[in-house]
């Protein structure tokens, strides 16, 4: 064990950054108002929090009154996917990939069990969808298309602005859950197309527990539960006044970072694929060139993830093994089987995901310790011996 | 997750590799989190002599292998047919509950090459 | 115009403490792991959220296991109610109040248009729902009964207890929104025989955006979204981990207090109410003792509460008219409806919800600003000259 | 919310009261919040010589009605007949939306208060 942390985990999870931090400071003990009361002390952060849609508008070049804050990214996905759905009686067709984050995926289970269809478009090898197996999937009744613009696991970037086109031809509703690439690419909801557009703070250095969903101007959508009038009673409850001026200054600072941390990151990541390629017997998962600035993801022949997780993080190495969110769950990742990995070559899957805070050294460190981690893992192994 | 002991046979596991004279070789997995686990035992006087382990798994999964072996080296293989995977998660020291459907299966490869010892005897 | 600030809007919302603000602090820019993540900062994380689980279930007599932390009171009612019905195929009755927060009003209206069977019980004129009532109005397909802990207006106490114990008699679940009364008085859920309470940080000088359900082991109810498997999948989404932190820490140093807490607050109420009492045609809303500790609701005959607000805003005093939720509706309050009081007198109401930072000299203060408000505002009303 | 212009004629309104001798009297209400105005007029050849209100309302409920009062003194009945509520709230600058549908309703009272005080010419 040792004390240094080399934080690769940024698909995860990021840190908060101070500037981050400090614009929330002042809406906890000071400027505590609720935004819904009348007087003076709540019609301040009524302004504050108007601002701050303003801000997050313009990060997606879009009005601020399509803006809505919610509780995540997990949240903004279910209201686009089931708030859409509810407004539609009797039924109608989904369409979505096989590759998506749970948030929408089970989502769509649900509905089928309601009685929507629901096509998931395959992906290939490299995990993307094809605009044309999009075209092909519509039937008269679809009135959804879902699409992430990257996948949190294998960071491949999906042709979002074709799809959206696409849809936008045809008049059918869609949605992008942009989770993983909103602060990390340049996004542009009318340059895009898409009608619903979701994000996560916590993932560009911007707080946990709070997100927001675009929705544009004249689309009609439900909420997925009820209160007060809040978010144009989109999503109801006393808002989350610190983590939205949280997000939004998060974003504002992300956006404006881009131009130099995507080259730096992309650099990085270059640098540490080509380090991990070079042992024996590993894969890269994902598109080589189409992939998140800061995503790396390759699997281990022979080794499971966890182990080689549980070696990473004793050389202070934090890392993951597909989804955060579902690293409690045992099954394969659904979206290397859906690339046609092998299971056992999916078992073996680690992801490095690069942010801000990561430095060349960190990547030598990196490529440093994980051979001698592979090897010896390798040596307990009965599938590497039986070769 | 883990803890100390568990941690400790994951850095250390005892007794890996194989055992190129083994009296009996026992296999195991689970199709569900992919883990396998190979065992290979070598018997004399009905005891287990020596044993080596090879697992392909998380962190749990060679921790349990490597404790198998510790608790069985030098036991008489009636007696090792009897532990079970929830004796070797307790002297681990505990494995988180998920861990212990999938990750814990180093008895039965024990079992099975303690069978397999003896379908060798059989036929011989 | 002046400066000093008489936050008398505890009802609405609260400022953090900034002990609540300091426990938070680590987890933006240090602690800030995923706490689904498998390597040691994440499960230094999943660590704290263990820890804050416990200090929360002790604060209330649960069990660490019963505690399902959400994104505030809202939701936590709409997983309780909506949740709850989900799990029913085919309908069923519910009961609850003609004055529960419209979290859990709107949900049974919803219900109600899906097919469930809905009594809305009445209340008596100071608020009151009798257990009696509840016990007439159960059915045989009676599946979960929903009265508040207090109600938010008019600050009257329910008899939860009694309603608990006949639910409890009875085999029907029973579900409390206690978002007024968690870190007012004491609660146990045990001795009040619930099998579900919601309550939310911000009214306990905690964060926006975070709230808890109490949910009783072996209860079934199946959440309202989708997504990862955090919060054993009850509430999805990466956990708002300083949101988290700060509610325990909020409800543990509000519960320490309530002793001191309680009794101060209701000195102040009561010489607040007596006060106002003095005015001419003033009368009080809810119960004269079965009421929150901070609770002062009364209604100026003659006059619109708004314009009381704002008179009192200009004197620097913050309160409210009702429900800080729905201030953006011009209906008359359905709470003071409820209770039959004439629609006249219901728009004059106003509501000086007290906490912790008030002192006897803003009961002074407002005392001395009110009557000359009063006055002025009656000096312009029609049916103030025409009595 | 409001403005200042709306601020200050709500802090200090102007025409309030009543007129005794009062040649028209106008009344309006909004069911839905409650408000009520009543508006009373003094006319002299065929000018609103004198004006004076009283209102049961919100803030740009009693701001609507003494900016009205403002903007009819001294105007002829037949010109102020064509004041809107929409021209009372952009004298004052504006008001938040949801108050320009029940609490704007000053100019209604005064059309009510003209109709009366013609009715009372017409009696007379
Ligand atoms: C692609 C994607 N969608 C949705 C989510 C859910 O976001 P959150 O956990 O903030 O609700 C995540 C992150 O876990 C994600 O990576
Ligand atoms: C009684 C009651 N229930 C529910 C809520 C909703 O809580 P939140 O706004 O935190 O979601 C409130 C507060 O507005 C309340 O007073």
């Amino acid at each position: 064990m040792q004390n240094q942390l080399v934080y690769m985990d940024h698909g995860a999870t990021t840190p908060v950054r101070k500037e981050v931090v400090d614009s929330m400071l002042p809406f906890f003990q000071e400027q505590y108002g609720n935004p819904s009361s009348l007087h003076t002390p709540g019609r301040k952060v009524r302004q504050a929090v108007d601002e701050a849609r303003e801000k997050t508008a313009q990060a997606l070049g879009a009005d601020p009154e399509d803006i809505y804050f919610t509780s995540g990214g997990t949240e903004s996905n279910n209201i686009a996917m089931r708030g859409t759905a509810k407004n539609r009686s009797g039924g109608g067709h989904i369409i979505t990939s096989s590759i998506e984050h749970h948030a929408v995926f089970d989502v769509c289970r649900d509905l089928e069990n309601e009685g929507y269809k629901v096509t998931y478009l395959p992906v290939d090898q490299f995990g993307r969808v094809s605009p044309e197996m999009v075209r092909k999937a519509i039937k008269p009744d679809t009135f959804i298309i879902s699409i992430m613009a990257a996948n949190n696991e294998i960071g491949t970037l999906q042709p979002i602005r074709e799809i959206g086109s696409l849809a936008g031809e045809l008049g059918i509703l869609f949605h992008t859950d942009a989770v993983q690439v909103v602060g990390q690419l340049p996004v542009n909801v009318d340059d895009l197309n898409v009608d619903f557009l979701s994000l996560s703070a916590h993932k560009f250095n911007g707080p946990k527990g709070i997100g927001a969903l675009y929705v544009r101007k004249g689309v009609k959508v439900d909420s997925i539960y009820r209160g007060g009038s809040q978010e144009r009673k989109m999503r109801p409850g006393t808002e989350n006044v610190p983590g939205i001026i949280g997000l939004s200054r998060a974003l504002e600072l992300a956006v404006s970072d881009i131009p130099k941390k995507k080259k730096r990151l992309e650099a990085l990541r270059d640098e540490l694929i080509g380090g991990l390629l070079r042992i024996d017997d590993v894969v890269l998962n994902g598109h080589p060139e189409q992939r998140l600035p800061g995503n790396v993801n390759v699997s281990f022949k022979h080794i499971e993830g966890e182990s080689v997780l549980l070696s990473l993080d004793m050389e202070g190495i934090a890392a993951s093994s597909g989804s955060a969110c579902s690293s409690g769950s045992l099954e394969p990742s659904h979206v290397l089987s859906a690339t046609g990995l092998d299971q056992s070559t999916a078992h073996g899957s680690v992801r490095f995901s690069l942010g801000w805070g990561n430095s060349k050294e960190d990547v030598d460190y990196v490529l440093q310790k994980v051979p001698s981690i592979v090897e010896r893992l390798r040596n307990i192994s009965p599938t590497y011996h039986s070769r | 997750m883990y803890n100390e002991t568990v941690i400790d046979h994951f850095n250390n596991p005892r007794n890996i590799g194989e055992l190129s004279d083994a009296d009996g070789v026992g296999e195991t997995g689970s199709f569900k989190c992919g883990d396998t686990m190979v065992l290979y035992i070598k018997v004399k006087n009905e005891r287990i002599e020596d044993v080596r382990f090879q697992t392909y798994g998380c962190g749990a999964a060679i921790a349990s292998s490597s404790m198998l072996t510790e608790m069985v080296k030098g036991k008489k293989i009636d007696e090792a047919m009897q532990i079970t995977n929830q004796e070797v998660a307790d002297a681990l020291g505990g494995l988180p509950p998920l861990k212990l459907h999938c990750s814990n299966l180093a008895a039965d490869a024990l079992h099975n090459a303690i069978i397999d010892y003896r379908q060798k005897q059989g036929a011989s």
